[in-house]
């Protein structure tokens, strides 16, 4: 289940998607819109994707997942557009056997989609300037 | 042959377009349309060593070989999550 | 937000309940019910708790984890009595400003709820016998 | 001194009964309680030394002495989440 979406993310359809039997464990993991960052005050993100590209990327990356931990079920969806202070961002749902495993899995594929997946935000500070954040430049 | 190469983010904005077409070598590489395109638009040359580059959805080094009618395109560093 | 409860956690509410502009990062650790423990086929888990200590015990480890991660918001609940096959068992729900440290958080509070919180398992496994989980014994 | 000791899982199971009350010497330790209490109920020897025992809400060891009053629980060890 790889979704992006410009609506409001259903972090709750996904954990009931990931839940079963099978699993000991499920871990769901949020970003959410952050009002201080680095003691400057955001009043809101817009988040721009290169879409096909990030549902080729989040789908290698729950194949990857799958690969290093006995993953039952995950689920994950970024959101796109304008998102207001507390919005969830992102949503990452993963269930296995064991409570370990769910967390690493989990932790994972928010890292790794932070690294590889191509979406990008601007922030929308308090002040009434933009900037993008691309780590590096 | 000609490229169309999709922009995004800060990229996009600083080439005040979401897709350019540029004409290239047949098996022009990823680092000819780097340089192609930063001599076109002056506003990406601050960023041109950060701007990332992919080839039918992957991500392509300056060596890598445009295939005629691949989708390319050209971005910063991403910041999802 | 610490709660024992014999009725179904509603671990939404709770999820939602941590969510603050102040976090960027909501961990939600779900424990559930497993089928399949050591190749033996469980039908329910009878869960048994001493609770005042456990939840003395509860609001000890979302102390501890307040004095060692800078944790906007948390919520820890553990279900008592009858649960069947894939039924919530313990929800954790945690905020901080950064996704690691509500890893680092999360992983902790459920780790040290499951060593040192008065509450104890009895399997009902398929072949109508049942067992006391109670580790090291 | 009478000390009430609550019981929980297979200690409650094997002694039958929630709650039992023993009769121990002013300052009695929690050793003692132990001793007495698989002296009383047999089928608690076999897991004697892996029983866990609460003072006050708080784990206690065999040297802590138990409080006239205090509230005293005896249980295996746990299996929580």
């Amino acid at each position: 289940m790889i979704q992006l979406t410009r609506d409001e993310i259903d972090y709750v359809a996904m954990t009931e998607a990931v839940r079963t039997p099978q699993a000991g464990a499920v871990v769901l993991f949020l970003g959410t819109v952050r009002e201080m960052t680095a003691g400057r005050r955001t009043v809101a993100l817009d988040y721009e994707g290169y879409p096909e590209m990030a549902e080729s990327k989040m789908r290698e990356l729950a194949e990857e997942a799958r690969r290093r931990w006995p993953v039952e079920k995950l689920a994950i969806a970024h959101r796109l557009g304008r998102l207001e202070l507390g919005d969830v961002s992102v949503a990452i749902a993963v269930s296995c056997p064991h409570r370990h495993q769910a967390f690493d899995a989990g932790r994972f594929l928010i890292d790794t989609l932070k690294e590889t997946v191509p979406i990008w935000k601007k922030e929308n500070w308090a002040d009434g300037t933009t900037e993008w954040v691309h780590p590096g430049t | 042959m000609k490229v169309q190469v999709k922009l995004f983010a800060r990229a996009r904005e600083l080439a005040n377009s979401d897709v350019v077409e540029v004409e290239l070598p047949a098996d022009g590489t990823v680092g000819q349309l780097r340089a192609v395109l930063t001599e076109r638009y002056a506003a990406l040359r601050p960023m041109v060593r950060s701007l990332l580059f992919a080839v039918g959805n992957e991500y392509a080094d300056d060596a890598a070989v445009i295939p005629p009618n691949g989708e390319v395109a050209c971005f910063p560093p991403v910041s999802g999550g």
